[in-house]
């Protein structure tokens, strides 16, 4: 079989993190060996700091990376990417207390992670109205919403949502309806290599055989393709 | 011998490193205008004797006084001698000049800034007061153009007429030297001498370790002869010279005169 | 402190760090040797290439010197092989390049510590010892080198404890270590507080032993000086 | 690679602007830091056991944790209780600005308290043992004699720290602050030319640490003018 | 007078210090066993020429030869000579004692510890012989109970004992000392005179930096009287203490006899 390396954060739950055991698991984790599976290649899945995520493909240290990246124009101009494998939307969380509403955000305090889809959905639409902050980390954020510092974030809808499962978000709720901005998640493959129509076809295969779905119910009880 | 008149009194002074005793009781009165040579081999106490004094050294126990007052002194932690009161301490210093067998000039001042620091700092002077005072005793050791320069740059006997000068500006009533002619060579000996001479005559007291035989003899209102510690033989030079009642003590003046 | 059974990961970074502190302080401190020594040197070249490296090396952030030596000796080596046809992912292996980031970094500022250090020496000392005909490098080694620690060791145990931390730099390169283990378990666990405290009691832990360990050091460099006049 | 100059030119004021926060920052924590080091180096040369345990302890927390845990402590920790965020430190807690100030004063303080420490009892005695004997108090002493030594022997090391703490400035965008660092991410995150901001970040802080050099190499030509002397005689006017 | 006696040959040797010129042309030659002294007033340049023999300090310009080997010297960046040929030079200082005026011993090192250092190093003798040697050198300067001390430890005169005891460790041909008995009381310096008294009767050149006329009267084969950096007068002793040509070296020499 064809040896395939993976490379995945293993800081990004649900969708990828490392368990005590030191495994990595999640819902990124699943669909890789999946795919594996479908490809029937023999694959290897490591864990890669966020930062050095894209050089580590094009240095050729693995071969493509299934982290819950947003397939965006820049990375495009690097990098290949399959088929989205589920797509994100924002929404805003606050906290229960509060009166909160997306409608009536003047001179509020709104915060979001740094370089996000979230961050410039924020700076674009919202700049002139509210104040703006910006975190490296998604916790962070968190953090400071629990702290009062600020009245809102907005988010990605999905990692959001099992935060609020968590016991530190049982304060706190989506506030208004999820906004849709187009964020489809792929995986990142080195330009012009041939493990892209691989990974396409199986994409297929595992949602046409429902095994998509089934990883999708293990951490989701909506559909998030 | 009225007390007022006694300008320095040391009684029965100890000192031990670890298990060496190097002072072992040492006594010892100065009245105004004394000059008391300190003699003694290398090692015998000369120069620890002096820096207990002013309190460099920590003494083991003994009492000093300086002018009928004495030094309030109590036991620190490790069983020596310490000030009670830093600030007697600190003007009992400034009234006893001190002048280091090595030296111990400031490396990151020049020469003049060496010697006026204490007489602005301790003493309040103005600095122009202190910077005419500086010159004039450069000129006295003929060191007036090194002013600028640092103590690096100066030859050891140059050095040794700093450390001087720096001690006099402060104008002490109370010198303590140790071997402050030994870099010098016999003429600067002679014209330290003579300084020395005028600073006796103007009543001031003075402790001189020195290995210069023929100065201790002309100009020393005493002699003290140290020996391992203790004081072998004390008296005016010309009994200490002439007629010693030490045996070591005529043996080590034997080498010399 | 819960640590929900990723003790042992926190454990696991642990060991990683104090072999890449103890490996870039070892390598570093020979850096900062040349430096110093290339800096007080009288040849004009060897000061410009003194300045030029405390500069760089200091002017730079420290992550950036990380990516550069990993992913550029990895392109390096690749480049080479491609020559001879061989087309596979070759890499520097990553401790191997977060030493030589972290030590390049180490002797940068340990040039100017050691620098300070060797100007402080009374320059008598080392006069005594060419007169009495020593080499200029036996005189280093003996007579400055040994003397030089007692004025250099504060500077130097502060720039090893940023080395203890900076060592969290090299998760970039993909070494476990414990700021990276302690990430990977609050990402997990979302508890901040439980994590990176119990990474802090780890560095705090490594600190004592850091700072017991200077300070015999000092007290060795120090012989000699106890009663010093 | 196809770079794109123009990002670097378009965004240079805003560039600057954080270079000029990251300066502000560094600035005025440095400042702190070296006042809050002297009373820690004083108590920790002091023979007193119970005067050293403080500073000890304070050194060994702060060189013993990261600067990232520790502002993430002061930004993030502190906020999570109710009495702090009810009491009259808040208004300052509050905000990144002040926590960044306070922490890195406190963190880069225990740095040059333990370089102080170290040069002061580096001082070869008998410098010290002509001041005592010339009557000088103390604090005179320190004013006039130690501190200008103990800073010209640890000047090079202090300016390691300087440029230390330069860098670990950089931890200030984690707590939302637009210094150089969160400035040029925010820049990245918005065109996505990592290569150019990081480059010009870079350079800007390449520029920076070498004025900081700059003033260190001129304040220990300062207080070392003595081994200049020694190295290379000056003619001086007073010779002639 | 055959060149292959000539120990030491110092020719026409300058330096200045930046612009003040210390050093303005000073020859000089010593044959095996040739004792030469050395006098003149505090910052003549009596340490500044000892230390150009051995280049501690880089000569303006000048010869310098030992037993008939010139040592190679080039014009350095600074415009003062320096060795051409390492190698050489070390060799050359290994011959070459020399007792510095403020001893320089290394603090990190006990007295033992400095005294067999260059001879291992240097001489690649083993440490047993080497410890020998100095042990018996210890007690020639009866410093034998001191030798696991610190020189911070020790007294000025014995510290100057320990800085002669490390240079003849070394068993060099030539010694140059400046001032070598000036931390010294009466009874040591003349034991250190009759060391030197020996160490020429075995044949070695000594050039002796000293105050002590009636040492340099006694013992030299040679004055040489220095002034502002010339050599003002020079002869055997007789002649410079008796009858002196130049009116400087009369008045400086009046000043002790
Ligand atoms: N590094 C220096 N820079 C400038 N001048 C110096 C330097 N070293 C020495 N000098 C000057 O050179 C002159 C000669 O100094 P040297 O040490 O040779 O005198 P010396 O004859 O040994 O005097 P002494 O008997 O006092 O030791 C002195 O005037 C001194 O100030
Ligand atoms: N810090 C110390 N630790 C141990 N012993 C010391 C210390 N300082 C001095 N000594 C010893 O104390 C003794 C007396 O020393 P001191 O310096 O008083 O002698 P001195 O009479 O001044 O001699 P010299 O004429 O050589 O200067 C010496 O034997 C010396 O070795
Ligand atoms: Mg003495
Ligand atoms: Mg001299």
């Amino acid at each position: 079989a064809d040896k395939v390396r993976i490379a995945t954060e293993g800081a990004y739950a649900p969708f990828n993190f490392i368990d005590e055991s030191g495994k990595l698991k999640g819902f990124d984790v699943d669909i890789a060996n999946a795919l594996c599976e479908k490809m029937k290649a023999d694959c290897t899945i490591v864990a890669q700091d966020w930062d050095g995520i894209i050089p580590g493909l094009m240095a050729r240290k693995y071969d493509a990376v299934i982290a819950s990246m947003s397939i965006t124009p820049e990375r495009s101009r690097v990098v290949d990417f399959s088929e989205p494998y589920y797509s994100n939307s924002l929404i805003f969380v606050a906290p229960k207390s509060s009166k909160f509403s997306p409608k009536s955000v003047d001179g509020k305090v709104i915060g979001a992670q740094r370089a996000t889809i979230a961050g410039q959905y924020l700076e674009d639409n919202l700049a002139d109205k509210v104040t703006v902050k910006l975190y490296d980390t998604q916790d962070n954020a968190y953090l400071d919403l629990a702290s009062g510092r600020l009245d809102a974030i907005v988010s990605d809808q999905l990692p959001a949502y099992d935060w609020l499962r968590s016991e530190d978000g049982q304060a706190f709720e989506f506030k208004g309806e999820k906004i849709d901005i187009d964020d489809k998640i792929g995986i990142a493959i080195r330009k012009n290599d041939k493990l892209r129509e691989k990974m396409n076809k199986a994409l297929q295969d595992i949602l046409a055989d429902g095994t998509y779905d089934r990883i999708n119910a293990k951490y989701f009880p909506f559909s998030i393709y | 011998m009225s007390d007022a008149s006694v300008a320095l009194e040391i009684r029965d002074l100890h000192k031990s490193y670890g298990s060496l005793e190097v002072l072992k009781g040492i006594s010892l009165q100065a009245r105004d205008g004394d000059v008391i040579s300190i003699l003694g081999s290398s090692g015998s106490g000369k120069s620890t004797f002096l820096r207990c004094i002013n309190l460099l050294e920590a003494p083991s126990s003994g009492l000093i006084s300086m002018a009928g007052e004495q030094l309030r002194l109590k036991k620190g932690k490790a069983g020596d001698l310490e000030a009670a009161d830093q600030k007697q301490l600190e003007r009992m210093r400034a009234g006893i000049g001190f002048v280091f067998q090595n030296f111990n000039l400031w490396p990151h001042m020049t020469i003049l800034e060496n010697i006026i620091e204490a007489p602005i700092s301790v003493l309040k002077r103005s600095k122009d007061e202190a910077i005419a005072r500086a010159e004039e005793l450069l000129k006295k050791v003929g060191l007036f153009e090194k002013r600028h320069n640092y103590p690096s740059q100066l030859s050891g006997g140059q050095q040794q007429r700093i450390a001087i000068a720096r001690t006099l500006a402060m104008d002490p009533q109370v010198l303590l030297f140790d071997e402050p002619t030994s870099a010098l060579d016999p003429e600067l000996v002679n014209e330290v001498l003579n300084v020395m001479r005028d600073l006796a005559s103007e009543g001031r007291t003075m402790l001189i370790v020195t290995h210069e035989m023929r100065f201790a003899r002309d100009v020393s209102s005493q002699i003290v002869f140290l020996h391992q510690g203790r004081v072998e033989e004390i008296g005016p030079p010309e009994q200490v010279f002439g007629n010693p009642n030490s045996e070591r003590c005529r043996e080590f003046l034997s080498s010399h005169l | 402190m819960d640590l929900q059974g990723f003790g042992h990961l926190l454990v696991e970074g642990a060991w990683v760090t104090i072999q890449l502190a103890l490996c870039s302080l070892f390598v570093g401190l020979l850096l900062g040797l040349l430096g110093a020594a290339a800096k007080l040197s009288s040849s004009k070249i060897a000061n410009a290439i003194g300045n030029g490296y405390t500069l760089f090396v200091r002017g730079m952030p420290e992550l950036l010197l990380v990516l550069t030596i990993f992913f550029g000796s990895s392109a390096l080596l690749m480049a080479i092989a491609s020559l001879f046809g061989y087309d596979e992912y070759i890499e520097l292996s990553p401790f191997v390049a977060g030493v030589a980031a972290l030590s390049i970094a180490f002797g940068a500022y340990a040039t100017e510590v050691f620098r300070g250090a060797m100007q402080e020496i009374p320059k008598g000392q080392r006069e005594a010892a060419v007169a009495l005909g020593m080499t200029a490098f036996q005189t280093f080694r003996r007579i400055t080198l040994p003397q030089v620690w007692r004025l250099a060791l504060p500077g130097l145990g502060n720039l090893f404890l940023v080395l203890l931390k900076d060592t969290a730099l090299v998760s970039v390169i993909g070494l476990n270590e414990l700021m990276r283990q302690a990430s990977v378990a609050v990402g997990y666990t979302k508890e901040p507080f439980t994590f990176y405290l119990a990474a802090a009691m780890v560095y705090l832990l490594l600190t004592c032993i850091s700072m017991l360990g200077l300070y015999l050091l000092e007290r060795h460099a120090n012989r000699g000086y106890q009663g010093a006049r | 690679m196809n770079w794109t100059w123009d990002v670097i030119f378009e965004n240079l004021p805003k560039l600057l602007d954080g270079a000029l926060l990251t300066l502000e920052l560094v600035l005025i924590s440095g400042l702190i830091g070296v006042m809050l080091s002297l009373p820690l180096a004083l108590m920790r040369v002091s023979k007193r056991r119970w005067l050293q345990a403080f500073p000890f302890a304070y050194i060994f927390f702060f060189r013993g944790t990261p600067l990232l845990i520790q502002i993430f402590l002061v930004y993030y920790g502190a906020s999570q209780f109710d009495v702090i965020r009810e009491s009259a430190l808040w208004p300052i807690l509050r905000e990144p600005y002040w926590c960044a100030i306070i922490t890195f004063a406190l963190h880069t303080a225990a740095y040059i308290a333990e370089l102080l420490r170290g040069a002061i009892q580096s001082i070869p005695k008998g410098e010290i043992e002509a001041a005592k004997a010339l009557g000088m108090s103390y604090p005179l002493m320190l004013r006039r004699i130690i501190l200008p030594r103990a800073f010209g022997i640890m000047m090079p090391a202090y300016g390691n720290e300087v440029i230390l703490m330069l860098k670990g400035s950089a931890l200030a965008s984690t707590i939302t602050l637009l210094d150089l660092t969160g400035m040029a991410r925010t820049i990245i995150a918005r065109t996505y030319t990592p290569l150019e901001i990081f480059l010009a970040a870079g350079i800007i802080y390449l520029i920076i640490s070498a004025l900081i050099i700059g003033l260190f190499r001129m304040l220990e030509n300062h207080f070392n003018r003595h081994q200049q002397a020694r190295e290379k005689p000056q003619d001086l006017d007073a010779q002639h």
